[in-house]
Protein backbone atom coordinates (compact mmCIF):
# COMPACT_ATOMS: atom_id res chain seq x y z
CA UNK A 1 0.00 0.00 0.00
CA UNK A 2 1.48 3.34 -0.97
CA UNK A 3 0.22 6.94 -1.64
CA UNK A 4 1.84 9.81 -3.18
CA UNK A 5 1.01 13.17 -3.91
CA UNK A 6 3.97 14.92 -5.92
CA UNK A 7 4.82 17.22 -8.25
CA UNK A 8 7.50 15.08 -10.50
CA UNK A 9 6.44 12.73 -13.03
CA UNK A 10 6.22 9.27 -12.37
CA UNK A 11 7.45 5.90 -14.34
CA UNK A 12 5.07 3.68 -14.68
CA UNK A 13 7.03 0.80 -15.52
CA UNK A 14 8.74 0.84 -12.77
CA UNK A 15 5.90 1.51 -10.83
CA UNK A 16 4.31 -1.13 -11.40
CA UNK A 17 7.27 -3.60 -11.92
CA UNK A 18 8.07 -2.75 -7.98
CA UNK A 19 4.00 -3.57 -7.13
CA UNK A 20 4.33 -7.56 -8.13
CA UNK A 21 8.37 -8.03 -7.48
CA UNK A 22 9.24 -10.35 -4.90
CA UNK A 23 5.33 -11.56 -4.52
CA UNK A 24 4.29 -14.79 -6.70
CA UNK A 25 1.20 -14.75 -4.65
CA UNK A 26 0.08 -11.97 -7.03
CA UNK A 27 -1.86 -13.42 -10.36
CA UNK A 28 -3.33 -10.22 -11.78
CA UNK A 29 -2.55 -6.30 -11.59
CA UNK A 30 -4.79 -3.74 -13.08
CA UNK A 31 -2.80 -0.34 -13.52
CA UNK A 32 -5.03 3.14 -14.73
CA UNK A 33 -3.29 6.11 -15.77
CA UNK A 34 -4.79 9.52 -16.47
CA UNK A 35 -3.52 11.81 -19.03
CA UNK A 36 -3.96 15.72 -20.22
CA UNK A 37 -5.86 15.56 -23.09
CA UNK A 38 -5.60 18.36 -25.48
CA UNK A 39 -9.62 18.64 -26.03
CA UNK A 40 -11.89 19.51 -23.31
CA UNK A 41 -15.36 20.27 -24.76
CA UNK A 42 -14.26 22.84 -27.81
CA UNK A 43 -11.40 24.75 -26.66
CA UNK A 44 -7.89 23.19 -27.29
CA UNK A 45 -6.06 22.95 -23.34
CA UNK A 46 -2.24 24.40 -23.86
CA UNK A 47 -1.78 23.80 -19.94
CA UNK A 48 -3.46 22.96 -17.01
CA UNK A 49 -2.19 23.51 -13.56
CA UNK A 50 -3.94 21.14 -10.47
CA UNK A 51 -4.27 22.50 -7.58
CA UNK A 52 -4.21 20.04 -4.07
CA UNK A 53 -5.26 20.70 -0.26
CA UNK A 54 -2.13 19.26 1.11
CA UNK A 55 -2.96 17.38 4.22
CA UNK A 56 -6.07 16.33 3.21
CA UNK A 57 -4.92 15.05 0.25
CA UNK A 58 -3.06 12.14 1.66
CA UNK A 59 -5.57 11.56 3.71
CA UNK A 60 -8.22 11.41 1.52
CA UNK A 61 -6.01 8.82 -0.63
CA UNK A 62 -5.41 6.62 2.51
CA UNK A 63 -8.77 6.21 3.09
CA UNK A 64 -9.95 5.62 -0.44
CA UNK A 65 -6.90 2.73 -0.67
CA UNK A 66 -8.06 1.73 2.98
CA UNK A 67 -11.64 1.16 1.77
CA UNK A 68 -10.53 -0.82 -1.32
CA UNK A 69 -8.20 -3.26 0.57
CA UNK A 70 -11.36 -3.93 3.11
CA UNK A 71 -13.51 -4.60 0.01
CA UNK A 72 -11.49 -7.03 -1.97
CA UNK A 73 -8.22 -9.27 -1.23
CA UNK A 74 -5.73 -7.30 -2.43
CA UNK A 75 -1.78 -7.77 -2.61
CA UNK A 76 -0.71 -4.19 -3.45
CA UNK A 77 -2.43 -1.07 -3.89
CA UNK A 78 -0.54 2.15 -5.67
CA UNK A 79 -2.23 5.87 -5.83
CA UNK A 80 0.15 8.69 -6.90
CA UNK A 81 -1.55 12.14 -7.85
CA UNK A 82 0.64 15.05 -9.61
CA UNK A 83 -0.10 18.75 -8.81
CA UNK A 84 1.13 21.83 -10.61
CA UNK A 85 1.22 22.38 -14.11
CA UNK A 86 0.63 19.90 -16.79
CA UNK A 87 1.17 20.20 -20.64
CA UNK A 88 -1.11 17.87 -23.00
CA UNK A 89 0.18 14.15 -22.68
CA UNK A 90 1.59 14.39 -19.48
CA UNK A 91 0.74 12.12 -17.36
CA UNK A 92 -1.59 13.16 -13.95
CA UNK A 93 -2.65 10.11 -11.60
CA UNK A 94 -1.77 6.42 -11.55
CA UNK A 95 -3.77 4.07 -9.64
CA UNK A 96 -3.13 -0.10 -9.48
CA UNK A 97 -4.43 -3.01 -7.62
CA UNK A 98 -2.83 -6.38 -7.91
CA UNK A 99 -4.68 -9.42 -6.31
CA UNK A 100 -4.27 -13.46 -6.52
CA UNK A 101 -7.30 -12.80 -8.92
CA UNK A 102 -8.31 -10.85 -12.02
CA UNK A 103 -11.85 -9.73 -11.00
CA UNK A 104 -10.73 -8.00 -7.52
CA UNK A 105 -7.80 -6.75 -9.33
CA UNK A 106 -10.14 -4.66 -12.17
CA UNK A 107 -12.91 -3.80 -9.54
CA UNK A 108 -10.35 -1.96 -7.05
CA UNK A 109 -8.36 -0.89 -9.63
CA UNK A 110 -12.05 1.08 -10.79
CA UNK A 111 -12.95 1.82 -7.56
CA UNK A 112 -9.49 3.69 -6.79
CA UNK A 113 -10.11 6.05 -9.34
CA UNK A 114 -13.75 6.40 -9.27
CA UNK A 115 -13.39 7.36 -5.42
CA UNK A 116 -10.98 9.81 -5.95
CA UNK A 117 -11.91 11.76 -8.53
CA UNK A 118 -14.75 12.69 -6.78
CA UNK A 119 -12.99 12.42 -2.86
CA UNK A 120 -9.43 13.80 -3.63
CA UNK A 121 -9.27 17.49 -2.93
CA UNK A 122 -8.00 18.37 -6.38
CA UNK A 123 -9.19 21.15 -8.62
CA UNK A 124 -8.08 21.32 -11.94
CA UNK A 125 -7.56 25.00 -13.96
CA UNK A 126 -6.83 24.99 -17.65
CA UNK A 127 -5.36 27.43 -19.86
CA UNK A 128 -6.90 27.51 -23.06
CA UNK A 129 -5.00 28.22 -26.36
CA UNK A 130 -6.54 32.35 -25.85
CA UNK A 131 -4.74 32.34 -22.14
CA UNK A 132 -8.17 32.43 -20.65
CA UNK A 133 -7.90 30.05 -17.60
CA UNK A 134 -11.14 27.94 -16.80
CA UNK A 135 -11.81 25.76 -13.61
CA UNK A 136 -12.52 22.33 -14.72
CA UNK A 137 -16.43 21.76 -13.67
CA UNK A 138 -16.98 18.68 -11.96
CA UNK A 139 -19.17 16.38 -13.76
CA UNK A 140 -22.19 14.54 -13.08
CA UNK A 141 -20.76 11.03 -14.85
CA UNK A 142 -17.99 10.91 -12.05
CA UNK A 143 -20.53 11.01 -9.28
CA UNK A 144 -22.41 8.19 -10.64
CA UNK A 145 -19.64 6.39 -11.45
CA UNK A 146 -18.52 6.92 -8.18
CA UNK A 147 -21.98 5.96 -6.45
CA UNK A 148 -21.72 2.88 -8.20
CA UNK A 149 -19.44 1.63 -5.82
CA UNK A 150 -21.72 2.52 -2.33
CA UNK A 151 -23.28 -0.62 -1.70
CA UNK B 1 -9.62 29.50 13.66
CA UNK B 2 -7.91 28.23 10.54
CA UNK B 3 -9.72 28.87 7.38
CA UNK B 4 -8.49 27.52 3.72
CA UNK B 5 -9.97 28.33 0.13
CA UNK B 6 -9.45 26.41 -3.00
CA UNK B 7 -9.53 26.96 -6.66
CA UNK B 8 -12.03 29.90 -7.59
CA UNK B 9 -12.72 30.17 -4.03
CA UNK B 10 -9.49 31.19 -3.28
CA UNK B 11 -8.98 33.50 -6.24
CA UNK B 12 -12.01 35.33 -5.23
CA UNK B 13 -11.32 35.95 -1.88
CA UNK B 14 -7.64 37.12 -2.54
CA UNK B 15 -6.01 34.57 -0.10
CA UNK B 16 -5.71 30.75 0.24
CA UNK B 17 -5.44 30.44 4.06
CA UNK B 18 -5.99 33.07 6.93
CA UNK B 19 -6.12 32.34 10.80
CA UNK B 20 -9.31 33.90 12.14
CA UNK B 21 -10.82 35.09 15.68
CA UNK B 22 -14.37 34.02 15.10
CA UNK B 23 -17.06 34.92 17.66
CA UNK B 24 -18.90 32.01 19.60
CA UNK B 25 -21.82 32.55 17.91
CA UNK B 26 -20.52 30.90 15.02
CA UNK B 27 -21.56 27.46 15.71
CA UNK B 28 -21.53 25.93 12.56
CA UNK B 29 -19.83 25.47 9.06
CA UNK B 30 -22.88 27.18 7.80
CA UNK B 31 -22.63 30.09 10.23
CA UNK B 32 -18.88 30.30 9.29
CA UNK B 33 -19.97 31.47 5.74
CA UNK B 34 -22.72 34.03 7.20
CA UNK B 35 -19.88 35.33 9.30
CA UNK B 36 -17.22 35.59 6.32
CA UNK B 37 -20.00 36.89 3.73
CA UNK B 38 -20.39 40.37 6.05
CA UNK B 39 -16.65 40.63 6.02
CA UNK B 40 -16.11 41.90 2.51
CA UNK B 41 -17.29 41.83 -1.07
CA UNK B 42 -14.70 39.17 -2.07
CA UNK B 43 -15.88 37.03 0.27
CA UNK B 44 -20.16 37.91 -0.59
CA UNK B 45 -18.93 36.53 -4.52
CA UNK B 46 -17.12 33.56 -3.36
CA UNK B 47 -20.13 32.38 -1.48
CA UNK B 48 -22.75 33.34 -3.83
CA UNK B 49 -23.73 29.59 -4.85
CA UNK B 50 -23.52 27.40 -1.96
CA UNK B 51 -25.24 24.58 -4.51
CA UNK B 52 -21.00 25.11 -5.89
CA UNK B 53 -19.27 24.79 -2.62
CA UNK B 54 -18.45 22.03 -0.17
CA UNK B 55 -16.56 21.97 3.35
CA UNK B 56 -14.19 19.94 5.50
CA UNK B 57 -13.81 20.75 8.85
CA UNK B 58 -10.46 18.96 10.06
CA UNK B 59 -9.77 17.22 6.61
CA UNK B 60 -12.95 15.41 6.39
CA UNK B 61 -15.83 16.27 4.28
CA UNK B 62 -18.45 17.93 6.55
CA UNK B 63 -22.06 19.23 6.36
CA UNK B 64 -22.69 22.54 6.75
CA UNK B 65 -24.76 22.25 9.97
CA UNK B 66 -21.06 20.33 11.52
CA UNK B 67 -19.79 22.49 14.63
CA UNK B 68 -16.89 24.03 14.24
CA UNK B 69 -14.67 25.85 17.28
CA UNK B 70 -11.84 28.46 17.50
CA UNK B 71 -8.99 25.14 17.12
CA UNK B 72 -10.32 23.69 14.12
CA UNK B 73 -9.01 23.88 10.44
CA UNK B 74 -11.94 24.45 8.00
CA UNK B 75 -11.77 24.41 3.96
CA UNK B 76 -14.22 25.71 1.37
CA UNK B 77 -13.74 24.90 -2.29
CA UNK B 78 -15.52 23.79 -5.17
CA UNK B 79 -16.62 20.03 -5.93
CA UNK B 80 -13.02 18.09 -7.02
CA UNK B 81 -11.91 17.61 -10.40
CA UNK B 82 -8.77 15.94 -9.63
CA UNK B 83 -7.60 11.99 -11.62
CA UNK C 1 -3.51 -1.77 -32.41
CA UNK C 2 -0.77 -4.61 -32.01
CA UNK C 3 -1.12 -7.90 -30.67
CA UNK C 4 2.09 -10.34 -30.02
CA UNK C 5 2.75 -13.51 -29.26
CA UNK C 6 6.16 -14.16 -27.99
CA UNK C 7 8.23 -16.62 -25.78
CA UNK C 8 10.30 -13.96 -24.29
CA UNK C 9 9.43 -11.87 -21.36
CA UNK C 10 8.00 -7.93 -22.26
CA UNK C 11 8.66 -4.54 -20.25
CA UNK C 12 5.40 -3.32 -18.68
CA UNK C 13 6.60 0.53 -18.82
CA UNK C 14 8.00 0.73 -22.48
CA UNK C 15 4.82 -1.10 -23.96
CA UNK C 16 2.90 1.13 -21.90
CA UNK C 17 4.66 4.51 -22.66
CA UNK C 18 4.77 3.72 -25.96
CA UNK C 19 0.78 3.81 -26.39
CA UNK C 20 0.24 7.00 -25.40
CA UNK C 21 3.22 8.28 -26.35
CA UNK C 22 2.86 11.45 -28.97
CA UNK C 23 -0.83 11.21 -28.54
CA UNK C 24 -2.39 13.70 -26.47
CA UNK C 25 -5.87 12.36 -27.54
CA UNK C 26 -5.71 9.83 -24.81
CA UNK C 27 -6.88 10.72 -21.26
CA UNK C 28 -6.58 7.33 -20.00
CA UNK C 29 -5.19 3.97 -20.27
CA UNK C 30 -6.08 0.98 -18.85
CA UNK C 31 -3.47 -2.42 -18.46
CA UNK C 32 -4.19 -5.36 -16.99
CA UNK C 33 -1.53 -8.03 -16.51
CA UNK C 34 -1.48 -11.44 -15.57
CA UNK C 35 1.30 -13.51 -13.71
CA UNK C 36 2.02 -16.99 -13.05
CA UNK C 37 0.93 -17.40 -9.16
CA UNK C 38 2.88 -19.90 -7.05
CA UNK C 39 -0.09 -21.30 -5.50
CA UNK C 40 -2.92 -23.17 -7.52
CA UNK C 41 -5.37 -24.61 -5.56
CA UNK C 42 -3.67 -26.83 -2.70
CA UNK C 43 -0.43 -28.04 -5.07
CA UNK C 44 2.18 -25.28 -4.72
CA UNK C 45 3.10 -24.80 -8.24
CA UNK C 46 6.93 -24.51 -9.77
CA UNK C 47 6.75 -23.85 -13.15
CA UNK C 48 4.02 -23.84 -15.89
CA UNK C 49 4.45 -24.12 -19.78
CA UNK C 50 2.09 -22.16 -22.45
CA UNK C 51 1.17 -23.87 -24.91
CA UNK C 52 -0.81 -22.10 -27.70
CA UNK C 53 -1.85 -22.32 -32.01
CA UNK C 54 0.10 -21.05 -33.58
CA UNK C 55 -1.66 -19.12 -36.29
CA UNK C 56 -5.13 -19.42 -35.00
CA UNK C 57 -3.97 -17.59 -31.81
CA UNK C 58 -2.92 -14.20 -33.53
CA UNK C 59 -5.75 -14.88 -35.24
CA UNK C 60 -8.24 -14.99 -32.51
CA UNK C 61 -6.49 -11.98 -30.50
CA UNK C 62 -6.45 -9.72 -33.79
CA UNK C 63 -10.48 -10.43 -33.85
CA UNK C 64 -10.41 -9.92 -29.93
CA UNK C 65 -8.50 -6.57 -30.09
CA UNK C 66 -11.10 -5.64 -33.33
CA UNK C 67 -14.04 -6.35 -31.77
CA UNK C 68 -12.84 -3.86 -28.77
CA UNK C 69 -12.17 -1.20 -31.28
CA UNK C 70 -15.44 -1.72 -32.38
CA UNK C 71 -17.56 -1.47 -29.42
CA UNK C 72 -15.29 1.33 -27.84
CA UNK C 73 -13.70 4.86 -29.14
CA UNK C 74 -10.00 3.88 -28.41
CA UNK C 75 -7.53 5.05 -29.50
CA UNK C 76 -4.72 2.19 -28.45
CA UNK C 77 -4.89 -1.16 -27.46
CA UNK C 78 -2.40 -3.93 -26.94
CA UNK C 79 -2.54 -7.36 -26.63
CA UNK C 80 1.06 -9.26 -25.52
CA UNK C 81 0.75 -13.01 -24.65
CA UNK C 82 3.68 -15.31 -23.66
CA UNK C 83 4.40 -19.10 -24.40
CA UNK C 84 6.62 -21.63 -23.25
CA UNK C 85 7.80 -22.37 -19.69
CA UNK C 86 7.37 -19.66 -16.52
CA UNK C 87 8.35 -19.32 -13.18
CA UNK C 88 5.54 -18.07 -10.47
CA UNK C 89 6.25 -14.42 -10.45
CA UNK C 90 6.84 -14.38 -14.37
CA UNK C 91 4.30 -12.55 -16.93
CA UNK C 92 2.27 -14.07 -18.95
CA UNK C 93 0.02 -11.53 -20.66
CA UNK C 94 -0.36 -7.97 -20.57
CA UNK C 95 -3.94 -6.09 -22.24
CA UNK C 96 -3.96 -2.27 -22.36
CA UNK C 97 -6.52 -0.32 -23.80
CA UNK C 98 -6.36 3.78 -24.08
CA UNK C 99 -9.23 6.20 -25.14
CA UNK C 100 -10.12 9.87 -24.24
CA UNK C 101 -12.29 8.17 -21.78
CA UNK C 102 -11.55 6.74 -18.54
CA UNK C 103 -14.94 4.55 -18.71
CA UNK C 104 -13.68 3.04 -22.41
CA UNK C 105 -10.36 2.35 -21.37
CA UNK C 106 -11.48 0.43 -18.57
CA UNK C 107 -14.50 -1.69 -20.51
CA UNK C 108 -12.45 -2.26 -23.48
CA UNK C 109 -9.09 -3.16 -21.05
CA UNK C 110 -11.71 -5.69 -19.15
CA UNK C 111 -13.35 -7.03 -21.99
CA UNK C 112 -10.22 -7.92 -23.99
CA UNK C 113 -8.72 -10.41 -21.10
CA UNK C 114 -12.25 -11.63 -20.54
CA UNK C 115 -12.51 -12.99 -23.87
CA UNK C 116 -8.70 -13.42 -24.25
CA UNK C 117 -9.29 -16.17 -21.23
CA UNK C 118 -12.24 -18.11 -23.47
CA UNK C 119 -10.98 -17.94 -26.99
CA UNK C 120 -7.73 -17.98 -27.02
CA UNK C 121 -5.96 -20.87 -28.01
CA UNK C 122 -3.47 -21.33 -25.03
CA UNK C 123 -3.07 -24.05 -22.75
CA UNK C 124 -1.31 -24.76 -19.53
CA UNK C 125 0.31 -27.22 -17.89
CA UNK C 126 1.70 -26.98 -14.30
CA UNK C 127 4.43 -28.76 -12.90
CA UNK C 128 3.76 -28.95 -8.65
CA UNK C 129 6.48 -29.61 -6.16
CA UNK C 130 6.82 -33.42 -6.84
CA UNK C 131 7.15 -32.71 -10.42
CA UNK C 132 3.45 -34.02 -11.63
CA UNK C 133 2.36 -32.47 -14.91
CA UNK C 134 -1.19 -31.25 -14.80
CA UNK C 135 -3.62 -29.65 -17.54
CA UNK C 136 -5.51 -26.35 -15.75
CA UNK C 137 -8.68 -26.86 -16.13
CA UNK C 138 -10.77 -24.27 -17.21
CA UNK C 139 -13.14 -22.79 -14.96
CA UNK C 140 -16.99 -21.61 -15.41
CA UNK C 141 -16.00 -18.10 -13.65
CA UNK C 142 -14.16 -17.61 -16.94
CA UNK C 143 -16.98 -18.40 -18.88
CA UNK C 144 -19.30 -16.58 -16.82
CA UNK C 145 -16.87 -13.01 -17.46
CA UNK C 146 -16.59 -13.40 -20.79
CA UNK C 147 -20.37 -14.06 -21.25
CA UNK C 148 -20.86 -10.62 -19.45
CA UNK C 149 -20.07 -8.90 -22.91
CA UNK C 150 -22.31 -10.68 -25.31
CA UNK C 151 -25.04 -8.07 -25.56
CA UNK D 1 -6.66 -33.03 -44.44
CA UNK D 2 -4.05 -31.44 -41.96
CA UNK D 3 -5.32 -32.49 -38.50
CA UNK D 4 -3.73 -30.87 -35.17
CA UNK D 5 -4.07 -31.80 -31.31
CA UNK D 6 -3.16 -29.67 -28.60
CA UNK D 7 -2.59 -29.67 -24.60
CA UNK D 8 -3.58 -33.39 -23.53
CA UNK D 9 -5.01 -34.48 -26.82
CA UNK D 10 -1.48 -33.89 -28.10
CA UNK D 11 -0.25 -36.32 -25.72
CA UNK D 12 -2.68 -39.45 -25.45
CA UNK D 13 -2.50 -39.20 -29.38
CA UNK D 14 1.45 -38.67 -29.28
CA UNK D 15 1.78 -36.62 -32.41
CA UNK D 16 0.62 -32.69 -32.67
CA UNK D 17 -0.04 -32.53 -36.23
CA UNK D 18 -1.21 -35.17 -38.63
CA UNK D 19 -1.44 -35.04 -42.21
CA UNK D 20 -4.46 -37.42 -42.80
CA UNK D 21 -5.78 -39.27 -46.32
CA UNK D 22 -9.60 -38.48 -44.94
CA UNK D 23 -12.44 -40.83 -47.61
CA UNK D 24 -14.88 -38.82 -49.07
CA UNK D 25 -17.41 -40.51 -46.06
CA UNK D 26 -16.48 -37.83 -43.87
CA UNK D 27 -17.98 -34.66 -43.92
CA UNK D 28 -18.32 -33.04 -40.52
CA UNK D 29 -15.73 -32.86 -37.44
CA UNK D 30 -18.22 -35.15 -35.60
CA UNK D 31 -17.68 -38.04 -38.28
CA UNK D 32 -13.70 -37.25 -38.39
CA UNK D 33 -13.76 -38.04 -34.42
CA UNK D 34 -15.51 -41.02 -35.38
CA UNK D 35 -12.86 -41.99 -37.78
CA UNK D 36 -10.17 -40.93 -36.18
CA UNK D 37 -11.14 -42.79 -32.90
CA UNK D 38 -11.37 -46.17 -34.88
CA UNK D 39 -7.65 -45.70 -35.71
CA UNK D 40 -6.42 -46.51 -32.41
CA UNK D 41 -6.46 -46.53 -28.68
CA UNK D 42 -4.48 -43.30 -28.06
CA UNK D 43 -7.32 -41.34 -30.47
CA UNK D 44 -10.32 -43.14 -28.45
CA UNK D 45 -8.72 -42.15 -25.12
CA UNK D 46 -8.36 -39.08 -26.60
CA UNK D 47 -11.82 -38.66 -27.63
CA UNK D 48 -13.64 -40.46 -24.85
CA UNK D 49 -15.30 -37.41 -22.83
CA UNK D 50 -16.24 -35.18 -26.00
CA UNK D 51 -17.91 -32.13 -23.98
CA UNK D 52 -14.48 -31.86 -22.46
CA UNK D 53 -13.35 -31.04 -26.25
CA UNK D 54 -13.32 -28.23 -28.72
CA UNK D 55 -13.03 -28.24 -32.33
CA UNK D 56 -11.17 -25.52 -34.72
CA UNK D 57 -12.06 -25.64 -38.57
CA UNK D 58 -9.37 -23.35 -40.44
CA UNK D 59 -8.16 -21.64 -37.34
CA UNK D 60 -11.78 -20.83 -36.29
CA UNK D 61 -14.49 -22.16 -33.36
CA UNK D 62 -16.64 -25.10 -35.34
CA UNK D 63 -19.23 -27.02 -34.37
CA UNK D 64 -19.32 -30.96 -34.55
CA UNK D 65 -21.77 -30.33 -37.36
CA UNK D 66 -19.55 -28.13 -39.23
CA UNK D 67 -18.24 -29.57 -42.68
CA UNK D 68 -14.16 -30.67 -42.88
CA UNK D 69 -12.69 -31.24 -46.66
CA UNK D 70 -9.55 -32.86 -47.64
CA UNK D 71 -7.83 -28.65 -48.05
CA UNK D 72 -8.98 -28.05 -44.25
CA UNK D 73 -6.96 -27.46 -41.34
CA UNK D 74 -9.23 -28.99 -38.26
CA UNK D 75 -7.70 -28.85 -34.57
CA UNK D 76 -8.99 -30.66 -31.75
CA UNK D 77 -8.13 -29.29 -27.71
CA UNK D 78 -9.42 -29.18 -24.47
CA UNK D 79 -11.62 -26.01 -23.52
CA UNK D 80 -8.46 -22.79 -23.35
CA UNK D 81 -6.82 -21.93 -20.13
CA UNK D 82 -4.62 -19.08 -21.39
CA UNK D 83 -4.48 -15.51 -19.78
Amino acid sequence: MAVRVQREDFNIGRELDALTEGNPGIGGLCSFTGLVRDIHGDAGVSAMTLEHYPGMTEKMLLEIEAEANQRWPLEQTLIIHRYGRLLPGDRIVLVAAASAHREAAFEACHFLIDWLKTKAPFWKVEEDRSGEENWVQARASDDSAAERWNK
Amino acid sequence: MKVLYFAWLRQKIGVGEEQLDVPDTVATAGQLVDWLVARGQGYADAFQDMTAIKVAVNQEFADWDAAVTAGDEVAFFPPVTGG
